[in-house]
């Protein structure tokens, strides 16, 4: 189950308005089902990191540090590097009272991570290793929820993302004369260079079903009554990584279980549901496979635009990075701090 | 009689609320839940290679307990002390659905008490039976030799785990593959070779095969004091091969192990007292010597156990 | 424009300023160093006026006969501050008996005075404290133990509503059998909001809750938004908004209860009663009463029928989503201050 | 640390280093010269632990999973009050099940595999009917001979069908992988791959795997409970891929609920 111990509790007629204002084309907030909320962007916070970055989505802060260091191959793949992915919640984001529920959430979430960054083969391990079978570069990407308000996994892929495309690696001297070889570490960090081609790196867009119809980026609440979601990766040249099925809050809830045992046939629905889509049918949080195939390509496109717009506000960053290098740190934050606009996927999509 | 409940109490809802009453009330007359004499045990059933993923595997089958043995080879180098000797390293695994139980005593990943015990008693009496010569597992004395790792895998519980554990595991080392590992003296790597092929792989002989026969004690029914001296309740009840629920009302709950038609390990008790290598001649020896019980370990379990092995011998010879 | 209705501002009087000293840290120094000369004030002291803001331990004036000290101030007895090292005392040129005579405060807030009682509001709750009589909006965590819910109130501890002091459905007060015990999860189960009002407040801080009348119960079909309580103005708790500026002409009314705790339920009121089918303009309506209320709460601004009235109508421009943006926010509110 | 609930070796060991089984190649073809939209012979049985409510043994060459289910019946962890029945999936690996000894102990796959069964699963179950109940279902890998996840999740639905727990339909899953074809110099050439479906250990090793996609689908309801894709392709290829899992998983939905007719 995802994030179940970060959810709100709710009242089933809170579930119930919710229901009817997705769809009806109105959420809670005022967004259309395809809108999505504003996403800050701010990369190189942790100076003790080679590369972090940070998203604030609404109240949704999502802190990503990636260190790197030299280690041992794994016994399976010798001539690959390693990369770790590790996602925690603090403690106040949760309202658990189970720390292990929080755990194995924040766990789920770090498989997804895992998943889109390094079992898709979009990052190419082999560059990372130096000598096969005894040094390879490790890489730890930690990620941080210190504030929840929806939309956790995606906000985690763009922030590490962003701290891919802030990491900075010291170039390395291979000895191979030498038994065995050896490796020296340039300590000069302005030679220093990033080992991952950010622009192949790919967002990852989570079409949420709330009801009989689909959203991106909800709000807690949102979430808690979402019956699933398809969490679809795709890169700025609209690679496929990723496309995985996460549970949403409501699929262990009575009134999707009692759903299904009274199944609405295909348009008779009621006149609170008439707007949507005509792919979905009532679901026990299952997916219908029409409505996977649509919503992974309206996901794909929306994705890619996502990557396109980061990689412009990536260079917004870079631009005045380089401006405000010698200034004051905090005016250094100020400046880095990059809002861009990811609402209105409508347009995109058609929908 | 004091046996007496109401008629809405079916002897299945019986068997639920008052167990030790239910086996009471069929001790009566003379049988066990499953239909069994005191003495009569369940048959063995054992298939070996079941597993392809090990280089040893062994499934036993007694009633409704099903156990899985498995056996992986791993390389090292030997104790100085025993330079040209390998392990063999038993381990039992009770599985959270072997029974209703399972899941629950034991958290996730970690061995139950029950597991714990039974593991170091399948080491005891495989390591006393000196069932496996343990210089057949050296590589290069003094620098490599095999260790094999047994692990025992009970899916289905209802009693008797330790004689189907046992012989799982002796089915499986019977059916263990020796891989083909050189060692090279000038590098100090072992390496596997490809076995050439159809050669026959390496076996390991086994020097004997035990077996052991578990048997349950049932004090006498409190509630029957008083009954004829004849009744089957009188005395304690030995049952031999109890299934788990039996095992639940058994005050004690041991096992015998042959490793020959007259030749003895041992038995132990709950508290897992094992006697050291004797005959059965021996064993009831002891009985003056205040071992209540031992009166009770009359012949038919010694007869059980040797009729066990020889099952078990049976089915490993059909191979 | 009434300033009032959006800062905070305490609801007493001004206080008597003859009998206050103010000292900051320095200033203190220097008086102190004054006080060892003369063996006290000499001076006229320098004069706080009502709700200044102090940090704890902060002096708010001497001990005088005609003030009685009330919550979160404190008069530090001298053999507590014996324990002061001899060092730190010979540098502030005070021996304990001397600081001794000082009412101090224990929290960050503003200084009020109700006669001759000095207290210091704490500035920000971040939970709600109770008070008899207050409207609150709650949400059950649990039914049971015995007849009774648990529920969160947004306090530091749960709370608890009794069977006994909830209105049945059928609007009747009556004593409540065995049978409504059996049944107490058809009325209220887990997760549902009610409004209601705080009954008592335990001597453990727990606070119980009942239903006055028929205004309180169950709340449907809505919004809950989270603000820090101490945001929201005592004033008229139960509200409804007819017409939300910047909506659409005859979108429908909006409900929002601007329940003390600083849990706020807004909610679209239904054209008949019962019908639950909102149009997207009334929904909007709604949403840009909910975007207003969390502006103002991200600003520090207070809550009020009124000061949500000026954001909506500073807000017509833009749509209820965007005032999620912060400069937008911030845009608006300083409009509506205007 | 030695490890004082189990019985450790006395000396360090390492698995002996040699030839493994060779990989399938996208030249070699599939082991066997399987067809690509072949799934291997399935051998399920069921009431396989007569202590269990429900159980069941799945096999297909090389891949040995039992399921036990037991309940509804009271959770023994604590939680708060649902009016939903819950499901406790918990799975473990035998050490001896995979091409190396697993050291004992909970890892990390189980855990992960566990919760991607628990949803798949649970849009199949009608929780609504065992309210604050809970249905524990533990799974026992025996031998992991490829598509292991597949295989645990087919054994756990048929298991829980045999218990008799209420459900809305069989949750069904099947994997396929993706091989590319075997001219990585040229690059352009990226819509040349194959499909394999129901890949076993050689074939998920493959040097030439460009992805692979699990898909579990209830055919009566029309419904997919999980999907994860792996690798990165256009979406042409995964939703190709994806309509080639479902049709792997509509043909063992079909000999999964002959096996449970038959025992029944």
């Amino acid at each position: 189950m995802s994030n179940t111990s970060l959810l709100p509790l709710l009242s089933s007629s809170e579930r119930q308005f919710i229901l009817q204002g997705v769809a009806s084309g109105v959420r809670s907030d005022g967004r259309g089902r395809l809108d999505a909320r504003d996403i800050i962007l701010e990369t190189g916070l942790l100076p003790q990191a080679n590369g972090s970055a940070r998203v604030i989505i609404g109240n949704t802060d999502i802190l990503v540090g990636i260190k790197a260091d030299l280690g041992l191959p794994s016994q399976q793949n010798p001539d690959q590097g390693r990369i770790h992915c590790n996602v925690e919640c603090t403690a106040t984001v949760t309202n658990a009272v189970d720390s292990r529920d929080a755990d194995s959430d924040a766990e789920t979430l770090g498989h997804v991570i895992t998943r889109i960054f390094v079992n898709s083969g979009c990052i190419d391990l082999k560059k990372l290793c130096l000598i096969p079978g005894s040094v390879c570069w490790n890489f730890y990407i930690d990620a941080m929820i210190l504030g929840f308000d929806g939309n956790a996994a995606d906000a985690i892929a763009q922030a590490v993302r962003a701290a891919f495309s802030d990491l900075r690696i010291p170039r390395v001297v291979i000895d191979t004369g030498s038994t065995p070889p050896t490796v020296e570490i340039d300590e000069d960090l302005r030679r220093a260079f990033c080992p991952v081609d950010v622009a192949a790196l790919p967002l990852s867009m989570t079409m949420w079903k709330v009801g009989m119809s689909f959203l991106v980026d909800p709000t807690p609440a949102e979430e808690a009554c979402a019956s699933g979601a398809l969490l679809v990766a795709a890169t700025a040249t609209g690679r496929v990584c990723l496309v995985q099925t996460l549970a949403g809050g409501a699929a262990q809830y009575s009134e999707s279980a009692q759903a299904t045992a009274l199944p609405v046939p295909r348009g008779e629905s009621t006149g609170a549901q008439a707007g949507a889509p005509p792919v979905a049918v009532v679901s026990a949080g299952g997916m219908n496979p029409h409505s996977i195939v649509d919503m992974l390509s309206t996901a794909t496109e929306i994705a890619q635009s996502v990557a396109r717009k980061q990689d412009e506000a990536l260079r917004r960053v870079a631009e005045a990075s380089t401006r405000s290098h010698g200034a004051g740190k905090s005016a250094h934050f100020v400046d880095q701090s990059v809002g861009f606009f990811a609402d209105s996927f409508a347009a995109t999509s058609g929908n | 009689m004091s046996l007496s409940y109401n008629e809405d109490v079916t002897p299945e809802l019986l068997r639920v609320i008052h167990p030790q009453d239910y086996i009471s009330a069929l001790a009566l007359h003379n049988v066990r839940g499953d239909g069994r004499q005191f003495d009569a045990m369940r048959p063995l059933e054992l298939a070996l290679g079941t597993v392809s993923s090990a280089e040893g595997s062994a499934t036993a089958r007694i009633g409704n307990t099903t156990v899985v043995a498995g056996a992986k080879v791993e390389i090292g180098a030997p104790l100085a002390s025993a330079p040209g000797h390998g392990f063999v390293i038993p381990n039992v695994i009770i599985t959270g659905g072997s029974s209703s139980e399972a899941g629950r005593l034991a958290p996730s990943g970690l061995p139950s008490d029950q597991a714990q015990v039974l593991s170091k008693r399948l080491a005891d009496y495989l390591l006393q039976s000196g069932c496996v010569d343990m210089s057949q597992l050296c590589v290069h004395e003094g620098q490599c030799v095999m260790v094999v790792y047994l692990d025992i895998v009970c899916v289905a519980y209802d009693g008797g785990l330790l004689d189907a554990a046992l012989a799982a595991a002796v089915g499986a080392l019977r059916d263990l593959a020796l891989p083909n590992i050189t060692f090279d003296t000038s590098t100090g790597t072992a390496s596997l070779q490809a076995a050439p092929a159809g050669a026959q792989p390496r076996r390991l002989t086994l020097r004997s095969v035990p077996m052991s026969l578990s048997f349950g004690m049932v004090p006498a029914s409190a509630s029957l004091a008083g009954q004829a001296t004849d009744s089957p309740l009188a005395r304690p009840l030995l049952l031999v091969d109890p299934t788990a629920d039996e095992e639940v009302v058994s005050t004690g709950v041991g096992s015998v192990l042959s490793l020959g038609s007259d030749r003895w390990l041992g038995f132990t008790l709950a508290a897992g007292t094992v006697v050291g290598g004797a005959t059965s001649a021996a064993v009831r020896q002891v009985e003056p010597r205040g071992f209540g019980l031992l009166s009770l370990l009359n012949d038919a379990v010694c007869a059980g156990v040797a009729a066990r092995r020889a099952a078990l011998l049976k089915q490993l010879s059909i191979v | 424009m009434n300033a009032c209705i959006l800062v905070p501002a305490s609801r007493h009087a001004p206080l008597d300023t003859e009998s206050f000293v103010r000292a900051t840290g320095r200033q203190q120094k220097a008086q102190d160093a004054e006080m060892d000369d003369t063996n006290g004030p000499t001076n006229g002291p320098v004069t706080v006026t009502d709700s200044q803001l102090v940090t704890p331990g902060e002096v708010l004036t001497m001990v005088d006969n005609r003030l009685t000290h009330g919550h979160c101030t404190r008069i530090i007895p001298a053999y507590e501050l014996s324990s002061i090292s001899p060092d730190v005392l010979t540098e502030q040129q005070a021996t304990p008996e001397l600081l001794s005579r000082y009412i101090r405060s224990t929290v960050a807030g503003t200084v009020s005075r109700i006669n001759s009682l000095l207290t210091v509001v704490p500035s920000r709750l971040p939970r709600y404290r109770g008070h008899t009589g207050d409207v609150v909006v709650g949400r059950i965590i649990a039914v049971g133990p015995g007849p009774r819910w648990r529920i969160d109130l947004n306090a530091r501890c749960f709370g608890v509503m009794r069977l006994s002091s909830i209105l049945l459905p059928d609007g009747v007060q009556r004593r409540k059998s065995q049978d409504d015990e059996l049944q107490m999860r058809t009325y209220f189960k887990e997760g549902d909001l009610f409004s209601a009002e705080v009954q008592s407040i335990g001597h453990d801080s727990m606070i119980s809750v009942h239903f006055r009348n028929n205004k309180f119960g169950k709340l449907s079909h809505g919004t809950l938004i989270t603000v820090p309580p101490h945001l929201v103005l005592r004033s008229i708790q139960f509200t409804s908004i007819p017409s939300v500026p910047g909506s659409e002409h005859n979108s429908g009314a909006v409900d929002v209860i601007l329940s003390l705790n600083g849990y706020i339920w807004v909610a679209p009121k239904p054209m008949e009663a019962g019908d639950s089918d909102f149009s997207p303009a009334h929904r909007l309506a709604a949403a840009r009463v909910c975007a207003a209320i969390r502006a103002l709460a991200s600003h520090e601004r207070m809550i009020s029928n009124q000061s949500i009235l000026m954001v909506c109508e500073a807000s017509a421009s833009y749509s209820p989503a965007s005032l999620s943006r912060p400069e937008i926010a911030a845009k608006v509110i300083a409009e509506a201050i205007r | 640390m030695a490890d004082k609930r189990r019985i450790c070796a006395p000396i360090d060991t390492v698995p002996p280093v040699g030839n493994p089984r060779q990989p399938c190649t996208a030249a070699s073809g599939r082991l066997g010269g399987r067809d690509a939209m072949a799934v291997r012979p399935i051998f399920l049985e069921t009431d396989v632990n007569p202590q269990a409510t429900g159980s069941s043994l799945l096999e297909m060459n090389g891949t040995k999973v039992i399921c036990s289910v037991y309940g509804p019946r009271q959770s023994h962890r604590r939680q708060p009050f649902r009016d939903t029945g819950v499901i406790d999936v918990e799975v473990l690996t035998s050490p001896f099940a995979g091409t190396h000894r697993l050291a004992p102990g909970k890892n990390a796959q189980d855990g992960e595999l566990a919760a991607l069964v628990e949803q798949a699963l649970l849009p199949s179950l009608r929780l609504d009917t065992f309210p604050k109940l809970s249905v524990d279902i533990y799974i026992v890998i025996l031998e992991n001979g490829g598509s292991v996840l597949p295989a645990a999740i087919n054994c756990a639905t048929a298991a829980l069908a045999s218990a008799g727990i209420p459900m809305n339909d069989l949750a069904i899953a099947c994997n396929t992988v993706s091989i590319a074809a075997s001219a990585p110099a040229s690059g352009a050439d990226q819509s040349q791959q194959s499909l394999w479906i129901d890949p076993c250990l050689e074939e998920e090793a493959s040097p030439d795997l460009a992805g692979s996609m699990l898909v579990t689908y209830m055919p009566t309801l029309n419904e997919t409970s999980l999907m994860i894709s792996t690798g990165s392709a256009p979406p042409t290829q995964v939703t190709e891929a994806f309509h080639t899992c479902l049709a792997g998983c509509l043909s063992l939905h079909k000999t999964i609920v002959e096996c449970l007719t038959r025992d029944a």
